[in-house]
């Protein structure tokens, strides 16, 4: 083993945006002291230039495909297109929270270094290749996004969102660390090549053994991406949570569970598909019908949008369902879509609600189309593209889920699927009667006029769900290339 | 330039300068919709001029890739028939404008624009060539109409037009389905392509798929046409809408369903639509007889026409499943005259509204006494609606059952009952409405047309009498492209008895 | 080897110390028991990889132990910060009186 | 004599697993564990992992497990409450723990892929050296990764626990 | 020859009146509505002397309607003798009654405007679709004349729009015809189903060797269409009712033309109707039922309109009878005959209503026969010929349609010589209430204008002398097939001798000694309550039909069906669909060891499945 493989300068380019993430967050909390902690937008500004500095080198590294640190990590289209995703997510996160942290009053430096932590973390994810990796990966993920949960430390919501995260979470991870023990038992390896390798072999361990290694680590996902029958923390957290700290766990972590998700089950334990099918079968379905169903009686916009999370989950795990390279893509451009506008939607949840996150009820919204046109055409487009109208990101990614889902001839789940969608509109619509068709509330009267930062995070994910639904080609084809996962 | 293209972009266009327009000015808004509205007609009348009937096919084609996996080309063309409800779509929107000038009262500039994308979503439907295109246009127009009635509609709007937006999108992903489905066989979503694929043998369904293909269209279309059981959705929101919605919905959207049954369902799956046939007219007919019926104790204006559109609608849905040249032209015939004289209806009931502030039948009365030209017009316009000879429906109704009646008379027996009921709700009404003694609230608050309604119901009621006296303007295109439709469907059930060329009469001189 | 102890010993050793610590997280009412709860789910499958190490004669699984020593630390001191944090707005250490958001 | 050791230790293990579980004071549960992860440590050392039981005992039952016992004596928590009251896991709460038991040793039991006895000494590879050595060349990176685990937690517990400061 | 100029000199002062009526002087509005009408029937007369003798049909082609596949229809005029016929009654009676009324209109006042020029306009629009009637070439574009009368007919008789009796009578003419031209259009429906053209030359010619069950049914179908048009049982309910219409309506319209369209129809559909004997059966056993039903009503009625009403009704009978028996150019003869005797009695009973300032009631009239003498010899002359006076053009026509009833089925010569005696009876009753005895009323009886008595006089003229001046059979002699001519001496005695005796009846029990027929009445209290009531039909149609379905609607279908049941489960999906969410919701109980045990829940069910399902291949 030449110790001289830590300077390899390949995998150095490869580990790239991970260390830009990680130094800049860390030099924020060198700063801290030395700038002026509050009102001040300058830890805002820092982090979304490091972001964009992470997000030109993960496309830079990209440009140096290939597994890395001894075949810890890889970096292929696929990891990529996740870790681009996830720190566009970041982005979009930053973006709201100038305002938000301004109007409470919060600490700006540990916040966005958290986040710049937690998407580090993410990338780790979206790149790792072997089973330990990921387990870190999901750690940091993990245990950053349990203090953003509950970083309004004054705010008994959020300090309930951050205990229900984190005591879940961790009973979660636990399953899914035995999961990976066991899989370690069967294969005398984590690394998903090997094991995959192992697997398939004649003399291989048992199929069994291996499926109940499978088993533990989808528990272990599953509530990571909020999947039933492990939704239940979700509405809870995505209540309590401040809101851009929502909008960033709904999609952030999520997709990059959804990444180790696809990663695990479409290439170490692909070969196992005949028998996990069933299972994400039913996990998707019961996604699907819990979040929408549940959903239609939500007052609470933020636990209406964790519900819709719930099963917009379950559509990506139709998409898994599928079991083929198109499905992979499917997932993955939804994925990137539903970042879009479940941000946005969430960003002007954020706008409306509030110093001290007052407005939250689905009546908050009425006649926010009078006092705010601009706002209420934007979230119209969030809406539209989560109940899935052509010309938006979410029709394209749940045409394209359903279309890999009938290529693998699931005509049952496609029909359920649609028809929930369909329940779906019901709830979704409710906010747009709200805002639209009735009087102004106090909410939308006393709501701010939109500041720059805000403009932006409203617009730029507009702009993005709306690229993905009039030209999705260019996601798509690389999400095409790229879900040849290797195996 | 195509000049389909521009036609259908246009409205885009108009729609997105319609943001810019500042809320403080509600005239320019009204003005730009009007101005853009007509010009868009205007170009429009380019299709019939320029529309070859000597060439087969869809014309004015343009086919350009969208997204490159799956194949999705933005691919549009018109045939004899989607050239006219494209035409039906821009001759009722200045309408449309024109009664919403003073109607509409509040939030002015977002009716505009909701207008113009309106129409854009209208025009695309029936001319995109590509099935996904096809479905994206479909629910383009859904949403516009969603506002359009939950924002300027009445009372109950906002069930009406979530009711309406469930109704639709629900039959709609079913359709999805089946558009997806459909690629996967073909490899494309290019409907032409398609249809050769079909002819040629070269994509075949088993009985099953082909079965429950058709149903997930047809039940899409289905609840937009709107057939019984479906039609629910209809009075309400008919009775919700403000006056241009109505007109909107009743005169097009509605077509959206007849049009897609005719376009996709027949040439689609043929068998299918064979097999489904009997149980499909059964409800068109039950939709005729009963729609009449239930209209006929309406005491409310518009749900009274409401109703009255389910019948009518039946009527298209009976002709198409007749399978014959003269049932298909006559539905085709009949989706214009329903647009034109229902639409006259429901601009004309609007004008009733604007003016006394209530639909209900009972708080009118002796209109004709104060307002003769109103009463007038509205009595040409019930005639065409109740199909009297000369006028536009009677052509569509003729040809309708007649075609009917060449495939089954038995069907013609039962939905010619229609044609009765029709008379009875709609003299009914006007009896109510106009007929009587005049009380003084009908007196002080029903003036008679003005020079901007003139302008509105004069196009109307020209368009009635010219489609009824010389048909044979506008029905060879649509001949042409329903015999198509036929060919493709394979389905093409002759006269049972040979007949002769052409019945020579002697002639003078 | 007579004394030896059979591999799978270890293993059902580590399965119900993991059931114990789910058991715990079930019925304890101190959110701090619960806590450690989860730490007695990490210790049981730490014993899963030493012993899976064992038998391939690998060291990677004491590597596994290490790294989840080393999160199971970072858990404790964010996870007690949050316990801290919620004791001083809700007053309280029983999980059941911190239900605020339902339904 | 490795069957001796082994039932002792896996029986304080167990035993003291069952206290953490059933004791109501907090304090009583964190002694329990550490109780739990001493015999653990024995056991690593009956499997040859010399260095992760000696880790075991400074990193888990030393420091994590004070820290533990410094936030209970902080916040002076007594024994629970026990107010409040979960319906489903007093139905579902044993039977699915007992489920859940016999699923995973029947998988162990049936499933294990070749039976390896385990003696002392039978392997020998987890001295602080084969671990260290592992830790800086194969597992380089996740040893690295974890530096930031590390410093989330300290940044976290900063965040979370700190006073206002002005 | 342009035929079209025909009907479109009337539609052109329909189109004036219509558009700027409400501007012109009633000088003006005359000048175009009348002068068009008078336009025409000199056209008219041009025509049919520029066509020569018309032993075939003359036809002109203007263009395609409708043309879909195989099938076109064109708008085709033709003339034949059997339209000359119609032409001459049409536009000369119309004409007349146009003129007659200008003096009739100067005085009555509808709604809003007074209504002037929508009367002349309407009666315009009238005359040019009762000429496209009769001068279609094909079953469609007589159609649109079938149904642009009716409509006409809808809107003269809902003149008054501002009276409701006269607009329900209005709608239910038009829905009652509807009833008639839904058998007409499936009559069309069939032939081109089996002909495949509506063109007239082109059906009569193949008819012969169609099947007869084939040509059964379109005869019974057009049957049922003409019995809407020219008010046969069941469909006569509206013509009564139709005389809330302005007088003169009721002449032109609802007396001497439109509702013998549907005569007309049926005897132009001959070729048919010879190879379908059991639908001539129905048609004269119809016919002759009407003419008896309708009678027997006319007896008992007051008011001076509603017995003439009845009296159509009755007389169309005789003329389907004739038709139905074969005797075609009989029942056209009597079409003709009918057209002036009945438009005169219309048109002088316009004049009494007239001159006793809008009185209808019979009762209330009486010895005007001083008063108003024109119209008292005018109404005579009427009055004689429906009785069938031997001599007048009544006689003639009436005895041929029963002589040819005769070799028929005797017994309807014999019901039908019945009812002749019958409508006598009721005829002179009338003339004997209103012009015998002493005026019982309150007004100062005035006699018309001339511009209303000369047409009277002309048409009294005409009802005296039609029978020998036109002779119609003769003339029609090449268009129907030869019925065999047949002399009958005794039958043509007992048929006059049945008119007299009515009379005779009528002038015992009304001049000479008044109290009787009070006394009859009363003695026989049931049967004239019957009678005096129309047998209530209205009522039975009312009670088994127009309620049923209006109720039926709104309760059944409307509120049961459509709002009840349909949208019920529409609804109920919906509350359903929510119901489901608020089950799902408790599993979010906030409680987290519930959460947890949610958790293992899944986890046990996945390793299960996973373990023991499909995890061994």
């Amino acid at each position: 083993m030449p110790v001289n493989s830590f300077f390899n300068a390949g995998d150095m380019i490869r580990f790239l945006p991970e260390i830009i993430l990680t130094v800049m967050g860390t030099l924020m909390m060198v700063l801290d002291p030395v700038l002026h902690r509050r009102s001040s937008n300058a830890f805002g500004l820092l982090s979304l230039f490091t972001l964009v500095a992470a997000l030109i080198g993960s496309v830079y590294a990209y440009t140096q495909a290939g597994p890395a640190f001894g075949g810890m990590m890889i970096v292929d289209g696929f990891a990529t297109f996740f870790r681009v995703l996830v720190i566009v997510v970041g982005i979009l996160t930053v973006l709201p929270s100038f305002r938000f942290l301004a109007r409470q009053d919060a600490e700006t430096s540990e916040y966005h270094a958290l986040l710049l932590f937690s998407i580090a973390g993410q990338c780790v994810m979206a790149s790792a290749n072997d089973l330990i990796m990921i387990f870190i990966g999901l750690e940091i993920s993990s245990i950053a996004s349990y203090v953003l949960a509950g970083y309004l430390r004054d705010d008994k919501r959020a300090n309930e969102a951050a205990l229900k995260y984190f005591l879940l979470g961790s009973f979660a991870t636990g399953f899914f660390l035995y999961g990976v023990a066991l899989v370690y038992g069967a294969t005398g390896s984590v690394n998903l090549s090997v094991v995959r390798a192992a697997v398939t072999s004649a003399n291989g361990p048992s199929p069994v053994f291996i499926g109940v290694a499978a088993a533990l680590m989808f528990v272990g996902l599953a509530f990571k991406v909020s999947a039933a029958p492990f939704q239940v923390w979700a509405p809870d957290v995505y209540q309590g949570a401040p809101t851009p700290v929502t909008a960033f766990l709904s999609a952030g972590p999520k997709a990059a569970a959804f990444a180790i998700f696809l990663r695990i089950f479409m290439t170490a334990l692909e070969p196992l598909g005949n028998s996990w099918a069933p299972l994400v079968w039913i996990s998707a379905l019961l996604s699907m019908t819990i979040g929408n169903f549940a959903a239609l009686l939500q007052s609470n916009v933020k636990r209406l949008l964790a519900y819709s999370s719930i099963a917009h989950a379950g559509y990506v795990l139709v998409a898994l369902t599928a079991r083929s390279d198109v499905g992979t893509a499917a997932a993955m451009f939804y994925l990137a879509a539903y970042a879009f506008m479940n941000i946005g939607a969430f960003a002007v949840v954020s706008h409306l609600s509030g110093k001290g996150e007052r407005y939250q009820a689905v009546d908050d919204f009425a006649g926010l189309a009078q006092k705010q046109p601009m706002t209420a055409a934007i979230l119209t487009i969030f809406l539209l593209s989560l109940i899935g109208v052509p010309l938006t990101g979410g029709f394209f990614g749940k045409f394209y889920i359903f279309k890999a889902a009938l290529e693998s001839h699931l005509v049952w789940l496609t029909v359920l699927g649609l028809l929930n969608s369909a329940v779906a509109a019901y709830y979704y619509l409710r906010l747009l009667v709200m805002m639209y068709m009735y009087e102004p509330s106090e909410a939308a009267t006393n709501a701010e006029p939109l500041s720059a930062g805000m403009r932006a995070a409203l617009i730029l994910p507009a702009l993005g769900t709306l690229f993905l639904g009039i030209f999705p080609g260019w996601v798509l084809d690389f999400a095409g290339k790229s879900s040849n996962l290797v195996k | 330039m195509n000049l389909l293209s521009v036609v259908l972009f246009l409205p885009l266009v108009g729609f997105l300068i319609a943001l810019f327009i500042p809320r403080s000015s509600p005239q320019a808004s009204r003005t730009w919709a009007l101005v853009i509205s007509l010009a868009i007609f205007v170009i429009s009348i380019g299709l019939p001029v320029m529309l070859d009937n000597s060439a087969t096919g869809e014309q004015f084609g343009i086919d350009v890739p969208w997204i490159a996996t799956p194949a999705i080309h933005f691919y549009i063309a018109a045939d004899g028939v989607s050239m006219w409800l494209v035409m039906l779509s821009t001759f009722l929107t200045p309408i449309c404008v024109l009664i919403s000038w003073r109607y509409i009262q509040h939030r002015i500039k977002e009716f505009f624009a909701f207008l113009l994308l309106l129409e854009f979503g209208l025009v695309g439907v029936f001319i995109a060539q590509d099935l996904f295109l096809f479905y994206v246009f479909w629910e383009i127009s859904l949403i516009p109409m969603y506002f359009l009635v939950g924002i300027w509609g009445h009372d109950r709007r906002i069930y009406a037009a979530v009711k309406f937006f469930l109704y639709t999108f629900a039959g709609s992903v079913l359709m999805l389905a089946a558009i997806i489905y459909l690629y996967n066989r073909a490899g494309t979503f290019s409907y032409p392509a398609i249809l050769a694929m079909l002819s040629s043998g070269r994509l075949m369904f088993d009985s099953t798929e082909q079965l429950l293909l058709f149903l997930a269209f047809f039940i899409a279309f289905a609840i937009k046409v709107p057939l019984f059981p479906l039609h629910t959705w209809l009075p309400d929101a008919h009775v919700e809408a403000p006056s241009a919605g109505s007109v909107m919905l009743a005169s097009v959207m509605l077509k959206m369903g007849t049009f897609g049954i005719l376009h996709y369902c027949l040439p689609l799956f043929p068998s299918a639509a064979r097999t489904c046939a009997p149980w499909i007219v059964v409800l068109a007919i039950i939709g005729i007889v009963y729609g009449a019926l239930v209209s006929l104790v309406q005491p409310n204006m518009k749900k009274l026409v409401a109703y009255s559109s389910v019948s009518h609608l039946g009527f298209v849905v009976l002709g198409i499943f007749s399978f014959t040249q003269l049932g298909l032209d006559g539905a085709v015939y009949q989706m214009l005259n329903h647009g034109i004289s229902t639409g006259a209806l429901f601009v004309l009931v609007g004008l009733l509204y604007e003016r006394n502030h209530s639909l209900a039948i009972a708080d009118y009365g002796g209109v004709a006494t104060v307002a003769p030209w109103l009463s007038t017009v509205f009595l040409i316009t019930t005639l065409a609606s109740i199909g009297l000879p000369m006028l536009n429906n009677f052509v569509g109704e003729f040809m309708v059952l007649q075609g009917t009646a060449i495939a089954n008379f038995t069907w013609t027996v039962f939905a010619a009952v229609g044609v009765i009921l029709s008379a009875c709700y709609m003299l009914w009404l006007y009896q109510r409405v106009f007929y009587g003694e005049v009380s003084e609230n009908v007196r002080r608050h029903i003036p008679d047309l003005n020079l901007r309604e003139w302008a509105v119901v004069v196009p109307l009621i020209a368009m009635m009498v010219w489609m009824g006296v010389y048909p044979m303007s506008f029905l060879p295109p649509v001949s042409k492209a329903t015999a198509r439709v036929l060919d493709q469907a394979q389905i093409n059930v002759p006269f049972k008895v040979e007949l002769p060329r052409k019945v020579e009469v002697a002639r003078a001189r | 080897m007579m004394t030896a102890v059979p591999i799978s010993w270890y293993l059902t050793l580590s399965a119900i110390l993991f059931v114990l610590g789910v058991a715990g997280f079930l019925f304890r009412h101190s959110i701090i028991t619960v806590f450690m709860s989860i730490e007695l789910m990490l210790n049981a499958v730490n014993l899963s990889f030493v012993t899976f190490s064992y038998q391939y004669k690998q060291v990677s699984g004491h590597l596994f132990t290490f790294f989840v020593m080393v999160v199971a630390a970072a858990e404790a001191a964010v996870g007690l910060a949050i316990i801290l944090t919620v004791f001083k707005n809700h007053g309280t250490l029983n999980i059941d009186e911190v239900d605020s958001m339902k339904n | 004599m490795d069957v001796i050791l082994f039932l002792i230790f896996a029986i304080i293990a167990v035993v003291a697993a069952i206290n953490v579980v059933v004791q109501t004071h907090p304090i009583s549960s964190a002694v329990s564990l550490i109780g739990v992860m001493g015999a653990l440590a024995v056991l690593y050392l009956l499997l040859g992992a010399e260095f992760i039981a000696a880790a075991q005992v400074i990193v888990y039952a030393g420091a994590v497990m004070v820290l533990f016992i410094f936030v209970i004596m902080l916040l002076n928590a007594g024994a629970e409450s026990k107010r409040g009251r979960s319906y489903i896991v007093q139905v579902l709460g044993v039977p699915l723990l007992i489920a859940l038991l016999g699923l995973l040793a029947f998988f162990v039991e049936r499933l294990f892929p070749r039976a390896v006895s385990v003696y002392f000494g039978g392997f020998t590879g987890g001295t602080a050296k084969a671990v260290g050595q592992a830790l800086f060349t194969t597992y380089l990176l996740p040893f690295e990764v974890t530096s930031l685990l590390i410093l989330i937690a300290i940044l976290g517990a900063i965040v979370l626990a700190r006073k206002e400061m002005d | 020859m342009q035929l079209w100029l025909i009907p479109l000199l009337p539609f052109a002062g329909f189109l004036i009146n219509g558009v700027f009526g409400r501007r012109f002087s009633k000088g003006l509005v005359n000048l175009f509505g009348i002068g068009s009408v008078v336009l025409a029937f000199a056209w008219v007369l041009k025509t049919i002397s520029g066509l020569g003798p018309l032993t075939s049909p003359y036809i002109e082609h203007y263009y395609t309607w409708i043309q879909s596949g195989a099938f076109s229809v064109n708008v085709d005029f033709a003339v034949d003798r059997l339209t000359v016929v119609m032409l001459l009654v049409v536009t000369g009676i119309g004409s007349l009654i146009h003129i007659y009324s200008i003096g009739y209109m100067a005085h009555e006042h509808g709604p809003h405007d007074g209504g002037y020029y929508r009367f002349f306009a309407y009666l315009n629009l009238f005359m040019f679709f009762m000429l496209v009637l009769v001068l279609a070439q094909n079953f469609l574009v007589l159609f649109v004349g079938w149904e642009g009368v009716g409509l006409c007919s809808y809107l003269l008789i809902g003149f008054y729009f501002d009276k409701q009796f006269a607009t329900t009578a209005g709608n239910k003419a038009f829905i009652v015809n509807r009833i008639g031209d839904f058998g007409y259009s499936l009559a069309m429906f069939y032939i081109v189903k089996n002909f495949g053209s509506l063109d007239f030359s082109a059906v009569f010619q193949r008819a012969p060797g169609m099947p007869q069950d084939t040509l059964t049914l379109i005869g019974i179908l057009l049957m049922v269409g003409a019995a809407g048009k020219s008010a046969q049982i069941p469909l006569y309910v509206w013509l009564p009712d139709a005389m809330a219409g302005p007088t003169p309506v009721s002449a032109l319209i609802h007396a001497a033309t439109m509702v013998t369209a549907g005569v007309y129809m049926t005897a132009r559909s001959w070729p048919i109707y010879t190879h379908a004997p059991i639908a001539m059966e129905v048609i004269a056993v119809i016919g002759i039922a009407t003419a008896f039903f309708a009678a027997t009503i006319g007896i008992t009625q007051n008011d001076i309109k509603k017995v003439f009403a009845y009296s159509t009704v009755s007389q169309l009978g005789y003329m389907f009878v004739g038709v139905g028996v074969g005797a075609f150019s009989a029942g056209i003869w009597h079409l003709v005959t009918h057209a002036f005797f009945k438009a005169l009695l219309f048109l002088g009973s316009g004049a009494v209503i007239h001159a006793l300032a809008g009185e209808q009631d019979l009762r209330n009239m009486g010895g005007l026969r001083k008063k108003i003498p024109w119209t008292f010899w005018t109404m005579f002359c009427a009055a004689l010929a429906i009785a069938g006076f031997p001599g007048t053009s009544g006689f003639f026509s009436k005895d041929a349609i029963l002589l040819a009833a005769y070799q028929h089925a005797p017994w309807m010569y014999w019901l039908g010589t019945l009812t002749a005696g019958i409508t006598a009876f009721y005829v002179w009753r009338a003339m004997f209430l209103a012009f015998w005895g002493d005026y019982r009323g309150h007004e100062h009886p005035h006699e018309s204008p001339p511009v209303m008595t000369i047409p009277l006089a002309i048409l009294a003229l005409l009802s005296l002398s039609g029978g020998f001046l036109f002779k119609v059979p003769t003339f029609l002699a090449g268009v129907f097939p030869a019925a065999e001519e047949v002399e009958n001496m005794a039958l043509m005695a007992i048929s006059v001798g049945a008119g007299l005796l009515g009379i005779f009846i009528a002038y015992v029990m009304y001049v000479a000694k008044p109290g009787m027929a009070d006394a009859l009445a009363g003695s026989m209290k049931g049967l004239y309550t019957l009678v005096y009531n129309k047998y209530f039909v209205d009522e039975i149609y009312d009670a088994a039909v127009v309620n049923p379905t209006v109720e039926g609607s709104s309760l059944v279908l409307w509120k049961g069906m459509d709002a009840g049941l349909i949208d019920g489960i529409v609804n109920g999906i919906g509350s359903l669909s929510k119901d489901v969410g608020g089950v799902l919701r408790l599993l979010q109980s906030g409680n987290i060891r519930s959460y947890a045990a949610w958790v293992l829940f899944g986890s046990v069910l996945v390793i299960v499945a996973m373990g023991l399902g499909g995890g061994i291949r």
